[in-house]
This record gives C-alpha cells, structure tokens and sequence, in this order.
C-alpha cells in the first residue's frame, strides 16, 4: 500500500495556490472533470469491443498530471510512461485526437500508429507516452539537457511509475541529471502497485521512501500525498523553483492511487492483489475531484449547480469525442510505410537516395 | 488425443518439468501471485509455491542476468519475459552473458536457461510491445532459438528447451495462447532442429515459423480449393538450430518456395533461409524465392492496418502466383 | 589529394560540422579530456570546450536516451559508443526510442542524432568486444547505418550522417583508424544510400562493406595477377538505406556474386543482399551466389585463430573459385 | 581521488587476522608478490609485442583480491570484471594457465578464447572475468540465488570497478539482493577513476562515498581503505558474516589505487588526468606488499631474507609460465567452433539434430 498517511495539512494558502483566480482554479477542477469522463469513456467502448490493445486508466490520479501541469510555461516540458491520457489532456490535447488515437483512426494525435500508450504533442511540449517501463527517463533529462543546452530556463517534469524506479535506465538517467545540474523533476506517481506487485514485493528502499532514493545521487526529494491538487502545486512548484533556479534536477513521490485495474485486462485487480475495501476507502477519502470539489465549494468558488453544468460539458465533450472518432476514417494503407523516415516523407534528396523500404 | 489451448500446453510442460527437476524454476514479472500476465503461468504458484514460481520487479537486466548467474551453478531458470519486446533492455544479458561465456570459459561453463515470453505483433500494441527478435537471436552463436506455432510443439519444445543445457530461447504468440490443438498425452517432447511438414504438397513449398505457419496453411488451403495447387508447408519450429534438410528435400521436391514469417524483411529468418537454399538447391530452384514478411515499418497500432501489414493467407497466395 | 587517416578524417568531420551548426555537440565515455579511447576526438576538446565535447559516465543506457531526448528538441549529437559491442546495454533506446518514435508519434517527432564507435574483430578483445550488429540496426525500419571502409568515406559520410534529421548509426572500424587514403580536401559530404565501385571488373562481383570492402580488393587483386580475373568490388558504404541498383547492376553484368561480410552468418548483411539478388536478378545469376562472414562462432580471443576467423581475401578467393 | 585518509587503525587484532598462523600470514603476502610479479611480467611481454589486446593491470590493488579471496570457503563464490587476473591468482589458479590465456593459447584457462578479461575457473568457484561494464553484477546476484535455493549456506563476492557503480544492472542487481535476502558481497574496488574520467566527473554520490548509495535499498554498506590486507579482512569478514547469518547483501567500497594506467594503452594517466605526484605518493604510502612486509617483519613473523625469497620464487614461477605460455601450442583451427554449443561438444543427441552452424 501506500508509504504515508493521507491526511494532510492544507496547502490552500501556499502562494502559488493563493494567486490562482478563481477561474483557474475552476480550471484544474474542469481539467479533473475531463480527464475523467474521457476515461470513463474509453473504458466503456473497451468493454463494448470498439477498441483493443492496451488501456491503462489514470482514473483517481487526475490530481498529478493537472496540477503538476497547471505550474508550466512555455519552455517546460512533459514526458511520462503509457498511462498518459491523463497528461495529454492535461498539457491541453483535444479529446478528438485522444479519442481518434484509441480508434487508431487518421485523425488520432499519432495518426493511428501510436495508441493509447504513446500520445504526443510536441507543440505543447508534451513529448509522450512511452510504452518501456521507465524509457522516458533518459529521454526526460534529455529535454533537460537541451534546455540546458540552449541557455534556456525552463523545467521538464518527467513523471514515472513506483514499479518503474527498479529500472536500470531511470537509475543511470539519475546519475546523469546530479552529475550535469539538469533542471528535470522526476515524478514518482507511486499508487502502490506495478501491475499485481505491491510495493513491498518489488522494491527495497529506505524509510523515507522510494524517492529517497535521490539521496543516493545527491538529488533533492520530497514525498507528499497527491489527492489534494492544492498540495501537488505547491510542492512541485517547490522543484520547479529548484529548475530554474539552481538548475537541479528533483524526485518527487506522490501517493496516489488507481481506482482500476493496472490495465483493462486486470481480472486480479479486485479482491486479487488488492481488497475492494482498499479501493472503497481511496475512493471515499483521497478522491482527487471530490476533494477538490468540497474545497471549491467551501471557497464559494464552485457552485452545486455549476459542478453539474462542468461534468455536463466534459460529458458532451467526450460523446462529440466518440463521434468524431467513430466516423473518422482510418489510415490510408499507404500510411504504414509513411512516418518512418523524416527524409523519405519530406522529399528530400537525402530521401529518395537509396532503397529504405523491404518488401 | 485431447484438445488443449498452446497456453495450456505451456503450462502442462512447467509443471512436468518442476515435479522431474528439482532446479527448474520459474521466474518472471507477474508470474506467481498473478498467474501471469497472460496466464500462461496460472495456478502454478498456488501449487508450486514462491520457492519454484517467482514474482520479479520490472528490472530485466537484473532478473535476466539473474538467471544466468544461477544456471551457471545448476539450476535451470525458465525467466519469462513479459513481452520478448522487453528483451532490449536486457539485451546485454541476453547475448553476452548467456551467449558468450560457454565460449569465453574454453567450455568450462554452460548455462541450461530458458527465457520465454510472446514475440508478435497482431494485438494493437504499437511498436514497442511488438518485436520479433528471433532473427537477432539466431544471428548469436552459442544461443539457440525456437517459435511454436501450435499447442503441441510448444508444450515439446519447451520442455526439451528446458533439458536442454545450452540457453534456449523461446517465442510464444499471444495469439495462439487461446488456440486449440491436440496434444498428445504423457511426456511429449519435441526436439529443437527438427522442422515439421505440417501439410504435405507436391507444388510448391511454403517455409514458415511461429503463427505465420497458420497463415500459410490457410494460404495452402485457398490454393488448393481454389487452383488445385499442392503446397507443402514446413514448419521450421526451431530457428537455431535449423532443420535445413526438411527445407532442402521439400525445396528439391517443388522447385519452388515461398518464406514466410512476420518478422521485418531485412535480414530477417528469411533472408537467412533465402541464402542457403539459393546456395544448396540453386539447381532445383525453377524461380525466385519469394518472401513475405511483415510490411517493413515499425508496428502500427491502428487495427485494421496491423492486419495489413502482418503477413495475411493473402499475401502468401499472391507470393505463390508470381512463381506458378 | 592529400592523405589522411582514417581517424583524422573523422576528426576533421566532427570539427567541421561542430563549427558549422551549434546544435552539433559529441558525447560519450571519454571523448572529451581523454581524446577518446581511440584518439578519434583528438583535440577537440581542447578546442570547443565542455559545452560542445561532454564526457559521459558508463551509463551507456542513460546517456543515448540522454542524447534521443535532447534531438526531439532539435539538438544534433554526435554519440559515441566506445564500442558497439556496448550497444547491447543501451538497446531499448537505441531500437525503441530512436527507431519508433517518429512512428508512434504519427510523424511530429523526429530525431536527428548521430549513433557511432567502431564495431569490428580482429583486435584480440574478445566475444564481448567485437560485436558487428550493422544488420540489427539495418532490421529497424527508423533507423539508418553506414560502415565507412575509408578516410574519405568515413569523412563524407559522418557529415551527411550528421547533417541527416533521422537517426543515423555509424561504425566504424578500429583496425582501419590508423591507416591512410586520400581525402578530398573542403566541403566533402558522402550520401547514405549511395554505393561505391571500389574496383571496376566484368567477370565476378564481390559486394562488402566495412573493412571486407579492403579484404575484397586484395582478393580481386589475387585473382587478377594469378587468373586474369577481373573482380569488381562494391562498397556498400550504407546498408540501409541500401543501394540496390549499383549492387543489382554489377551482378547483371558479372553474373557471379560474393558477398563478403566481417557478420556472423545467420540473418547477416549477407543474407539480406542473397535474398534480393536471387529475387531481381534472378536470371542473371549463372551461379548461387556465395557468403563468406565471420566463421560461425563468438569472436575468439586467440590472434591467429582470430585472424583465420574473419574473412581473408583467401576465403574470398577461395568463394570466388567455387563458381568461376 | 579517493574518499578518504589512508591513514586507519590498525586490524591486525581482529579475531580474523589474530587466528591467522604464520604459515597463512605469508601465505598472503606471498600471494600478493606473486600477483604482483605476475602483472609486472605481463606489461612487459606486452610491451614486447608478444600479446595484444587488452591488458589491465591489478597492480597496486592486490590486498583487496587476497584479502577478501583468503576468507572463502568451498561454498563460496567469486565474480569481477575485466581486471581480473589478481582475483583468478587469489583463487588458485595456476600462472601457467593464466600466462598462456594471454598467449591465446590452448593450454589457457579460457583455452585462448577468452583471452586477459574473460578468466574462469568453475572449479575454484571462480566465475569470471566479465569484459561488460557491470555485467558481472547481475550474474553475481544469480550465484547468490542459487545458494540459497540449494539451501548451501555461503556468499558471493561480486568484485566491480567505482565507475561501474553507475550502470543500470548493477542498480537492477541491488534491488533485487535486497528484496530477496541475497548472500552477496559487492566489493566496489573504488582506484578512484574509470579510465581517465576520476570519480568526481563521473558519479553523482552522497557525503558517505559510492556505497552510501547502498541505503537507497536497505542495504548495508562500509567503506575502508584497501591497502592493509588486514582491514580488508577484518571489514569483508563483516560482511561474509551477514551473508551466512542473515542471507544479506552488503556493498563494501574499498579504497585502493592502481599504478598503470587503465590498461596498457592509456597514455594520460601519468599526467594527464592524474599527476606523477599522486601516483608516486600511492606508491609510498599505501603500497599493499610494502606495507604488509613491515608489518610482517615488525611481527616478527617474516624475515627479509624469506621476503627475498618469495619474491624470487615468484619470478621463477611466472618466468617458467611464460616460458610454458610461449611453447603452448595455439588451438587448432577446428577449435575456432568449439564450445559453442554444449549438446554439441558433448555429441549428444541434441546436439546432432539440426544445424548448428551456418558458414
Ligand atoms: C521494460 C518493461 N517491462 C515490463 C513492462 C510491462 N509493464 C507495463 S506497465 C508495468 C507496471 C508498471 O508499474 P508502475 O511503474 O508502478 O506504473 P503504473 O502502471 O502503476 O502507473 C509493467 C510490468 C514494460 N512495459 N516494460
Ligand atoms: C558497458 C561498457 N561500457 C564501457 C566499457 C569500456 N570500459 C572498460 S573499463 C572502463 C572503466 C571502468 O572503470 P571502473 O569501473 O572504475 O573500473 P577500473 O577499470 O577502475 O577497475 C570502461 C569505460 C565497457 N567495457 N563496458
Ligand atoms: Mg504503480
Ligand atoms: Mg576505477
């Protein structure tokens, strides 16, 4: 299970939480909201068989990727691993794409190649969707490097999952980013399992946690609750703060939790690895949107009224999203060989040298 | 003979092989305490215990060379890999570790390992989760390399990978994990370098391995149905080590071959195959050998499209036409 | 013309292109304050500094990834792999990231790094240490590999590798460092995909790549001064992109081919070539075409048998009398 | 440089050292001189072109392979990395074999396959010789599995080099020794550099040193200077102790020097990226063999006359194993695919089934 107590002090009056308006904070609530909907969505055209391959929901994490996101500018950047819808809506991918992508429709953001695990918008600096446990990590101090690079001041938040930390890659990437001051925050989104391994069965760590695992490369850390979307700003901003202005990269572990299933296919998910009171007692305590709604409204910010008319809107937004999906088409059959090489798809002379295809 | 699914096959083999050898042991992500993700491992932890069926973290590298430390003492790992896809990030494992210290030791050392898990495309899993790295695998002396195409075999060739005291790689189908076949009952074992005919023709030869011995079945089906062509299919079962008389006879009897596999085209099993039967039956070949493979492109997720570019019956009767 | 090593000549590419474009920076174990473990960075950063010559930890896995990322966002680095037989540690990202993420993104990502380090035998390291996997690579569709057999070409090509905006893996060949050709001076840029007629001839073609290229010629030149045989030798320079036309068209007018290749056998680079010269040139072909590689087994540490076995230009004479 | 003052207690009393008869003290010194002669004597007909390759050399590291190797049983194991041949002497392996692997010739221990990183000798529990970076870590973790699923109580010593620390199995490696209650030993023989690249511009680590990073999984850890022979001792004994009696791992960094370069070929690391100076004040004052012979002496247990003697008795000993190695004959031709496969060589009935080969 989880490494600490949910119960909280309150960061409402963090700075970085007290200057949002309240249309802002109306925002993240929407952005929960949406997340979601979309989600609840694709689990139920999953079930219904309009698409296969993999679905790893962010259901009950929605607080991470929105809050965490809601502190970038326009020289931050994203990375995460293949549960990574809820980051795509939240760095403001439209749920057309999102939606097209699962339906590996033309339209999809990935025209169709990628699917549900590897979304991408670089023009909002949101550089996947990564299908390898703990691939990204490497990649995200990559961005930090060109940053760096660059001269320009910036962050990357490259989130991860608690099982993924075991990972040789994201170790070495950890190494790199002490050893070269990159300004990349690694975001442990720890809901206590990998698949149907708890914690306890796949990692060893010290007291203070897996992130504390950063002392071992001179790394600052922090662990914190994330239900609380108040909470997740304030102490992300914390290692934004480090970014840019030390240029030290930060590990964060923030504990969450996964209302379903590590994917769709996940029959062990109830009553299996985990009890239903586990997932009962999480949803009725840590439950990001309806804390955030119940702050909202004793802020006198949100309004009953006004909550239904957000969740309506998400709902309609997700229903157009079914329908823009279903009837867009799928790829051309020529597109299998197309994205394959920027040379080839761009014409160039570079292109056209030389055979690059097989068959 | 009773019917049983290639899943069931596999689990059959682990439980006969843990109750005969008191060194075999199962290790992998997810495959005690969850059955496996696949469930090609179910109900083995329950009856078996952590001592012989063992849940690893996400670490392959480590578990991966894990393994081959132990088999080094004795012990025969069967190490699942979730998807062979993972097989890159434990690739130095993989090749250096099981495949060169027999060799570097003068032959002091062997490692009897067996590391499994579904090599295929197919399942709308993109690119990273769809490699089929046998071509990779039989390129490496010292390791040997085998893709089951039905229950049978894979329930014979694993438990003979796991006698066998070289590092025997095994490439399951998530595909066929829910196929049918007969099996026979008691020990079966099926020996690696040995091809199968899994259809008998007289007109044309169909070289196949993995579920792309299906699709060539299905194309010799429509073949004869529909022209009255014979095609004989091989099915090579072991990559490395290869059957080449199987595929040399069946070559010399049709003069004509077809390879098939759902590997990418180049330098793939079939372009291996390509050169020695041009070499060895250059005299019996009355037209180019054709090839189909999966459309050279990583793997596309789009489902429609994943079936286009992985070697359809189709595919495989239009090869066969240009050479008729 | 003036003469350059093999080693100078790729120094002087990366001095170039690192002057020429900001985005260009090298990275790797010991580039930097070492010269590199070859020399081959001699100098460089004496000159450019930190900031454009970094040396890396032993995080093969980390640094590569380091370098994918950092392309996505437009930079281009030049990473060197001490050897690519460390490749194997850094697998995933040198397949998954840089070969499929262009794909998976639909066409929005591309990634222009540069992959590089030599890649060869014959220097009494070791199974471990002397890995070629050129045809692994050539097996990705996303990624592109040249193997450069001189100065000239190891010059030209490095520049356009470096200039090109996908991932571009160069190896390169220790044995060959020190050694010396002529190097156009000025701007000198070699395409990918584009193969060289090293040695014009009309009775027999040998087509290599790397330093097979120079085994080839000596053999041409056996075969020459002691039959008369006129052997035409063409460098493949790049294997994928792969120029199919120059190789097609010298088999079409010598009618005999060997392929000659520093690989392991199984689903080399060989392999692939036999595959599609048996298919396109099928009718010109008066003999199957024969492979001389690596003799099957890890690269042996003994220097004799070392030598004997990698490709001599006896092997390849001796290939060559088998259908003359 | 490294990570702390030379200077140190004394663990001549330790029970460990205290128990060792005269006979055994020389013994190690003994092993010292020859492992030391041994490498003298390779440079050499390396330098003479009599071998090629790689060669890396041990020399002034020789109290860390003898110290650790003397504590071992017949249950326990051995592993290192490239730099290897004072670990292959400390287990017992013969000069003559060693010698004429260098050679590549047939009477090597790796028969000339393996050549001066690839030394093994199952029969002395001795498992390489690994030329991967770290890849003998993960290997190590696997001997220690085995133990303990026999039910052989023991320890494996995995030897690894301070820049080796930063590779991601050896990180995979640590995980999993601690999860699973694994009796290895991982000896980071710390000689404060990775070929040219010292410990500072390449590993980010806590104030403690590179083992401190054993906490980030729980594990137990020491560091401690290498050069007396009895701290090696007393300190590894701690370790061997936890290993039988608790089936846990530990990470010891044993600080230590080399005197060559990295391997033969490294001509910088005479002023280049280390000075003369700092090689020289090695030398002087943490010369293993040196150090020992005073103490010995000072014992009372070793005389010079005998130290003469058993450095004599070494020359003698490698100048007949190069004198074996240079009339060895090179393996047949037909050895070249021998080994490759054991089915093969063994002519069983697996191995006569298929090809096996492909030229
Ligand atoms: C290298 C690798 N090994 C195994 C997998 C299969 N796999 C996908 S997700 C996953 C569990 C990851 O758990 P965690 O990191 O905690 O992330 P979460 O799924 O909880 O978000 C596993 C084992 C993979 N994709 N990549
Ligand atoms: C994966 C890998 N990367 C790089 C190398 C090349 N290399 C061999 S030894 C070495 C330095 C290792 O330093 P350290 O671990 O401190 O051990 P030492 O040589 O000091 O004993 C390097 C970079 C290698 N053999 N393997
Ligand atoms: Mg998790
Ligand atoms: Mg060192």
């Amino acid at each position: 299970m989880t490494n600490m107590e949910q119960a909280e002090e309150s960061h409402a009056a963090d700075p970085i939480n007290a200057s949002l308006s309240a249309e802002e904070k109306i925002g993240l609530y929407r952005d929960m909201v949406r997340i979601r909907r979309f989600e609840q969505t694709t689990l139920s055209i999953y079930q219904k068989g309009k698409i296969g391959g993999f679905l790893h929901l962010y259901i009950g994490q929605e607080s991470l990727a929105v809050g965490a996101v809601s502190l970038l500018g326009d020289t931050d950047h994203v990375i995460t691993a293949y549960r990574d819808h809820g980051h795509a809506l939240a760095v403001g991918m439209s749920m057309n794409e999102c939606m097209a992508e699962l339906y590996g429709k033309a339209t999809g953001c990935s025209k169709g190649k990628g699917g549900s695990m590897h979304y991408f918008a670089p023009d909002k600096n949101f550089w996947g969707g990564h299908g390898i446990v703990a691939g990204q990590t490497p990649l995200g101090a990559g961005l930090a490097f060109a940053l760096k690079y660059r001269k320009v001041p910036g962050a990357v938040l490259c989130f991860l999952g608690d099982g993924a930390i075991n990972q040789g890659a994201f170790h070495e990437a950890l190494n790199l980013a002490s050893l070269w001051d990159l300004p990349v925050i690694y975001v442990i989104e720890n809901n206590g399992y990998s698949m149907g391994t708890s914690q306890l069965r796949s990692t060893a760590h010290p007291q203070g946690g897996l992130a504390q695992r950063a002392e071992g490369y001179g790394i600052a850390w922090d662990i914190f609750p994330g239900a609380d979307v108040y909470t997740m700003r304030a102490c992300t901003q914390k290692a934004i703060d480090r970014a840019y202005k030390k240029s030290r990269p930060t590990i964060l572990e923030v504990v969450t939790y996964r209302y379903q299933g590590h994917s769709v296919a996940d029959s062990k998910h109830k009553d299996g690895y985990r009890t239903k009171e586990e997932i009962e007692a999480q949803k009725t305590l840590n439950d990001p949107i309806a804390r955030f709604k119940k702050i909202l409204i004793e802020e006198g910010v949100l309004a009953e009224e006004q909550s239904k008319e957000i969740q309506a809107a998400a709902k309609l937004e997700v229903d157009l999203a079914v329908k823009f999906a279903e009837e867009s088409p799928f790829p051309e059959e020529a597109a299998i060989t197309e994205d394959v090489y920027y040379e080839v798809d761009e014409k160039t002379e570079a292109g056209r040298t030389g055979r690059h295809f097989f068959n | 003979m009773p019917k049983l699914t290639y899943r069931q096959a596999l689990n059959d083999a682990f439980s006969e092989e843990i109750e005969r050898d008191e060194n075999v042991f199962l290790m992998g992500e997810e495959v005690a305490q969850y059955d496996g993700a696949y469930k090609v491992t179910q109900g083995l932890w329950k009856k078996y215990g952590d001592y012989r069926v063992v849940d690893a973290p996400i670490s392959e590298a480590g578990f991966i060379g894990l393994g081959v430390g132990a088999s080094m003492l004795g012990l025969r790992p069967v190490m699942e890999l979730m998807f062979w896809s993972f097989a890159y990030v434990a690739f130095d494992q993989l090749i250096n570790n099981a495949g060169n210290i027999r060799y570097m030791s003068g032959g002091l050392i062997h490692c009897p390992i067996v590391i499994r898990g579904p090599a295929n495309g197919g399942t709308n899993v993109g690119a990273t989760h769809s490699h089929t790295p046998e071509n990779f695998i039989a390129n490496t002396p010292g390791l040997k390399v085998c893709c089951p195409a039905t229950a049978a075999d894979a329930k014979g060739l694993m438990k003979t990978a796991i006698r066998d005291n070289d590092p025997v790689y095994v490439m399951e189908n998530t595909l066929l994990y829910g196929e049918e076949w007969e099996v026979p009952e008691g020990e079966h074992l099926v020996p690696l370098g040995k091809a199968d005919v899994k259809r008998e023709g007289s007109d044309i030869t169909f070289v196949a391995h993995g579920r792309a011995v299906i699709t060539s079945l299905q194309a010799a089906d429509i073949l004869e149905a529909e022209r009255g062509i014979k095609a004989e299919v091989v099915d090579l079962r072991s990559i490395r080590p290869l059957d080449a008389d199987t595929v040399l006879n069946s070559v010399k009897k049709t003069n004509r071959v077809v390879l098939v596999e759902e590997n990418k085209p180049f330098c793939g099993v079939g372009a291996q195959l390509a050169s020695m039967i041009q070499l060895e039956a250059f005299d019996h070949l009355d037209a180019p050998i054709q090839r189909v493979s999966s459309i050279d492109a990583p793997a596309i997720y789009s489902p429609p499209l994943e079936k286009v570019q992985l070697p359809s019956p189709a595919d495989v009767v239009a090869a066969a036409e240009k050479i008729l």
